[in-house]
């Protein structure tokens, strides 16, 4: 039983199709599996989507074995104009998900910093909501996630990927969850690190 | 509850159509029993509400709408914690049926129940309000009691507001979305229901499948509510 | 049936003194102004006062006590008509008496449905929902209703205001004979106090925040009193059936050694029989009178005149004495008081144009 | 004012057909026994049946027709009183009259609130609540709310019903004055032949499914008619004030060219008055009565006999005649029929007991 | 509305406690316009429905109670697409007022309008159901046209069932989040209420933050529900 952080779902599902066992992924974000989790939802796997919340199950003594599945990768993807630095005007609104909650987000606000660019901010609640506000139309453009352009199969004339030095990596951290299956969960930790599976990971649109 | 299709290999992304259906069936299954619990429940609360002199009516009711000011995630996560294993009701229902509360049907039922009980007593209230003292007493008269005063008399007599806050409450089950997120935990054919799955499209970008969703219920809800409707009339 | 209501009923800047103990029998009036407390008494008897600081009693059974909680009023085997209909809207004419068969398991004299529908003549307005009914056959259903409740006493307020008066004339001897036939006592409200002396065996007055027994009805209804001023007063007279003409369908009285005649067959009425005799119908003459078509002519002598409004009241002694002195009242005008010289102790004939006997017309 | 109401309204299986075309004045009573259909044809020209196939027009305004849109009830300037008070339980008393005050700018007189209040006694009413007021005071009040609000036209259903008679006295005249004095013309529901014959200028009869006009209220009452079955008929009598006796407070009336005496000053009542004189209430002699506090009699023959229940009542065509032939109703029994030898064409003398005049006693 | 704190640099963490205090404020401003626009709209509507014997009474109030059966985060995802520039109520803002709603306090206004209607209209008209249609009559019986019937007489007839109903609105647009969420854009000072900063916290695993919060805002909801629900003595 692997919970299953909501913007890998669409990996995930590839690599489980070419996995050789059984699965069942619940999938959700990471603050509800690991609320899940702490209250004894039984779980054998957690692939998160950032590090704090698996480091804390480590912490708690809930999990063991963290290992970094997976790093995002930043784009800012716009509706209009050509996307880069340059297009981060004060004028434009652009939509992030929460830095406060969501790993992207926090990458995004250091891009931000990073190149003291101060457009309007909209914050959403995740990547997925900062996605649709862009693709709404209702913002100028959105910071998102590699894997959602490349999924939606946005034209890579609309987002810009994000050079990895203006933010601190984004690293999505799997952990076994203790008093679970403990062998099926290593074996697909194996996997997960696994040339196969890495390669699929990164043709998703993650490192 | 078919609980075998949670052991199927996941296909690829979006959950196929028979998943639909499948939380569809939770949904209607969730809304029934709810709005059958509160239907039981609520109206000798809410008479008692719209009756009492008691001095502790006012924070009662203000109780019973509480519920309504927590944001639903928020009153989700006060749940999820009550109801685990570690939790006061978990642990009850651990101790009793050898399994907490916290991610099955039951428990979402409880769930429900507590955060749609404001829509059921709200509008009961405000009709029973509207009770005739004048009828009450000329039952009352004719020698019966209280409950079957409350049974034959103030029931029958409400019973258009009782179909209309079944209405609120069903309808508002199905939406529910915040507390069954947090304490049913997305299991296929027990706590997977249809605001969720659709939650899930849109959440993955699959717009095509949500907008599929929400339309489905949305011409369905119109069509039952509708019909239902009806039945009110003046 | 013995009742005892004492102590006090306020509501708001009225308050209503009771204190009575009496045995019930038969028909009660309550009478007295608009106003003057008769459904706050009649609520407080039904247990819709439950805080009033209020003593009732009834068979010695406590059903109300300062300082005590009080018997709802379901448990009372009480059943009351309101001054209103009442009917539940909800439900059509046979649904709202249905509710009273099956109301509940206190004591009390049960009905049959059948028997009331018909004293009723409720068997065209069954499949009717209130909305439906006229003013008075909602009144006549809410009667119905009361009656097939399960009671040992029955409290009726106004139950006829909105009937013509060929209904109430075929209720009043139905009440009448339920009464006697099941032994329940009705208490009966009504404004109007010819109305009232011609059916009560008691009458309660509610005047000046109180309700009390008037001590004799005959008594009462010859006592200038005023109780319902505007009202037409008139004497109360008991006699005994003698027989039952049937060729003039004429039924002869007994009062005392004098004949009164009274239209019908009262053979059924019982041995004793009260009659009302309006002060209006009642006329004095200071000789006999001939090839008149009054039949009933009681001598007697004037024992008092009273001024009431424009004319005169005179009450009449009767020689026709049983024990009892029995009086009536004549409404006469100032000038034949002058023109025949009438005075206290003059002796007169009256001429009694109408008689009304208490089973009939309420 | 000219009413024209034609057509039906039909309440389940209930019809009722109207065809009435008249000049309304003064008080117009509509009588019919219960559930004969009088608040349903009030309903109708007030304006809550506004799809019933029928033609209600107003002074040539047309209020309603078939296959129309019918006026709504708020439009038409009527001021209806219900049988029920229809009090509104929010507002205390004062505040119910107020929002007759304040309800609505369409034509009609206007009362003014004080004259009202004290003309229905509700200054010490004001204050309290609707769930405060004692039946009889609920109806005061629905009445005064009634006068308040601006109309042409009154329609009253049984409007005093709840009252005793110490108060109808009071407020009859009243509503009767109001009618003269603004030309309002009142349409008078009532249950009671005898009480509408006492004050109607016009009698309405609902009965059969059916309202008509009677023609002449004077034939109508001595018609042995029996449209309200049950109820005491009697005689309207049309007088000429003559006098007023200050000594025996006698008003002297003249009737052709006998006299008729009644109690109380009628000098402002008008010259026309119009009396009624129930039938029980007059007597029959075959050759002249002395000594009897007696003052009306008048002279005439027997036109015709009708059995009625256990009596007889005799129509007496009187001899003062004025054009119009007058009759008056006499009830007696067989047996006086019998003894005094009475039939048609036999000369008598009628001796009225009382009499009520059509302002007082409604 | 302090535009300028949108400016502002967002610090990573958790926002501090004044931002709490605006939240509440902002929270306090939109249940405010939300449930005074209610209480003027809400009524007719209400009564309508309660009255009318059109044939579309049914469908209509079917449709009032339709944004029930949509998840609030759905619902607000289509809202989202109507107040976008591109959309329908966007576009017609953004031509009037030079901006589109979404993410601004007038869309949130909006939003929550829609969402919190059936808690208002439900009540409202199971309590102007029970009317006493004989009180119509007496108040057309004497002069009294439709409208001023309505505001004169059925609105204080029913002021208690108007206050439950304010109340359960109010308290519904408190909690309200998904809706918020989604057209809001979580813009302190703007659109930013108290649902979303105690999200917040949860999602950032702030617990003690969030049972703060979440204490404060049931402990006052309890005291001003209490407060105001004595008025509604029997
Ligand atoms: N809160 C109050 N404040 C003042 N007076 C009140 C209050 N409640 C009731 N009353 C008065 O109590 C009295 C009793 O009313 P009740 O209904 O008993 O009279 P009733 O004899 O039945 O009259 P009716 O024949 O008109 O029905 C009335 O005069 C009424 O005005
Ligand atoms: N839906 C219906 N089906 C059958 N009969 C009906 C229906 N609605 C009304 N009626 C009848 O219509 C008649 C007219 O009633 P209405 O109220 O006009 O009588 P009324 O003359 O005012 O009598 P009352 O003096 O008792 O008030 C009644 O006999 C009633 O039963
Ligand atoms: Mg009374
Ligand atoms: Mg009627």
């Amino acid at each position: 039983k692997v919970a299953v952080a909501a913007n890998f779902q669409a990996a995930f599902a590839e690599l489980a199709a070419h996995y050789d066992g059984e699965l069942t992924p619940t999938y959700g974000s990471s603050g509800l599996l690991y609320a899940h989790i702490v209250q004894g939802r039984p779980f054998d796997v957690f692939l998160s989507a950032d590090r704090a919340r698996p480091q804390a199950l480590v912490d708690q003594g809930r999990a063991y074995g963290t290992f970094v599945y997976a790093q995002g990768r930043l784009v800012l993807l716009v509706n209009a104009g050509s996307p880069g630095p340059a297009w981060l005007t004060a004028q434009r609104r652009v939509a992030l998900a929460n830095p406060a909650t969501a790993p992207y987000g926090r990458a995004a606000n250091e891009t931000l910093q990073a190149l003291d660019a101060a457009p309007r901010r909209v914050l959403g609640m995740n990547v997925a909501q900062a996605f649709h506000f862009a693709a709404r139309g209702a913002v100028d453009g959105a910071f998102v996630a590699l894997a959602q352009t490349l999924a939606q199969q946005t034209p890579a004339q609309r987002y810009w990927v994000v050079p990895d030095d203006l933010y601190a990596p984004i690293e999505q951290v799997a952990v076994a969850i203790r008093g679970g299956n403990e062998d099926a969960a290593g074996a697909l930790l194996a996997y997960l690190a696994s040339a196969d599976a890495q390669a699929r990971i990164q043709a998703a649109g993650y490192r | 509850m078919r609980r075998r299709a949670s052991k199927q290999r996941v296909t690829a992304s979006v959950p196929a159509g028979a998943d639909v259906l499948e939380a569809a069936w939770v949904t209607a299954l969730l809304a029934l029993a709810t709005t059958a619990i509160l239907l039981v429940l609520a109206p000798p609360l809410a008479w008692w509400i719209a009756r009492t002199r008691s001095k502790w009516r006012a924070p009662v009711e203000a109780l019973t709408a509480l519920p309504l000011v927590l944001p639903p995630t928020v009153m989700g996560f006060y749940l999820l914690i009550a109801m685990a294993r570690s939790g006061p009701l978990g642990g009850l229902a651990d101790a009793i049926f050898g399994a907490p509360l916290a991610f099955t049907f039951a428990g979402l039922v409880l769930g429900s129940m507590i955060y749609s009980l404001p829509f059921v007593t709200g509008p009961l209230t405000s009709a029973f309000r509207g009770t005739d003292a004048q009828l009450l007493e000329a039952a009352a008269s004719l020698g019966t009691a209280p409950m079957p005063r409350f049974l034959r008399l103030v029931l029958p007599l409400h019973r258009k507001a009782l179909v209309a806050a079944a209405v609120l409450g069903f309808a508002h089950t199905v939406g529910e979305f915040g507390i069954v997120l947090m304490i049913g935990g997305n299991i296929p054919g027990e706590t997977r229901v249809l605001s969720i799955a659709l939650f899930d499209r849109v959440e993955t970008l699959d717009y095509a499948g949500a907008h599929a969703i929400a339309g489905g219920l949305l011409a369905f809800s119109l069509l039952v509510l509708t019909f239902t409707y009806r039945w009110l009339r003046p | 049936m013995q009742l005892r209501v004492r102590g006090e009923v306020v509501r708001g800047s009225f308050a209503l003194r009771a204190d009575l103990d009496l045995a019930l029998e038969g028909v009660a009036a309550l009478v007295g102004a608009s106003g003057a407390g008769k459904s706050t008494w009649l609520r407080l008897v039904a247990g819709f006062e439950p805080d009033a600081p209020a003593l009732v009693e009834v068979d010695g059974e406590r059903w109300q006590a300062p300082r005590q909680r009080a018997m709802p009023a379901h448990a009372r085997s009480v059943s009351t008509v309101f001054q209103e209909p009442r009917l539940f809207p909800h439900l059509n004419a046979r649904r709202n008496l249905e509710f009273a068969v099956h109301a509940g398991k206190r004591e009390g004299t049960r009905l049959a449905f059948d028997e009331v529908v018909a004293a009723l003549d409720l068997a065209p307005l069954l499949a009717l929902y209130p909305h439906q009914l006229s003013g008075g056959q909602r009144q006549r259903v809410a009667l119905g209703r009361a009656l097939l409740a399960p009671a040992k006493l029955w409290l009726f307020d106004e139950p006829m205001s909105a009937l013509d008066a060929q209904s109430r004339r075929e209720i009043a001897p139905y009440l009448h004979g339920l009464c006697q036939r099941h032994a329940v006592p009705i208490v009966y409200v009504s404004h109007s106090l010819p109305e009232v002396l011609a059916v009560a065996d008691q009458v309660l007055l509610a005047a000046d925040g109180q309700v009390a027994l008037v001590d004799s009805v005959s008594a009462f209804s010859t006592s200038f009193a005023e109780p319902l001023s505007g009202d037409d007063p008139g004497a109360v007279i008991h006699c005994r059936f003698q027989a039952f003409d049937a060729r003039y369908r004429l039924s002869e009285l007994a009062f005392g050694d004098a004949k009164l005649y009274v239209p019908g067959d009262l053979s059924a009425a019982g041995p004793e029989i009260a009659l009302f005799i309006p002060a209006r119908d009642v006329s004095l003459s200071t000789s006999s009178v001939h090839h008149v078509s009054i039949l009933n002519r009681v001598d007697g002598e004037i024992e008092a005149l009273r001024e009431r409004g424009d004319s005169v009241l005179a009450r009449v002694r009767c020689d026709a004495d049983q024990g009892e002195a029995e009086c009536l009242l004549a409404r006469i005008t100032h000038r034949s008081v002058d023109e025949l010289g009438l005075a206290a102790g003059v002796r007169v004939q009256a001429l009694i144009k109408s008689v009304a006997v208490r089973t009939g017309d309420v």
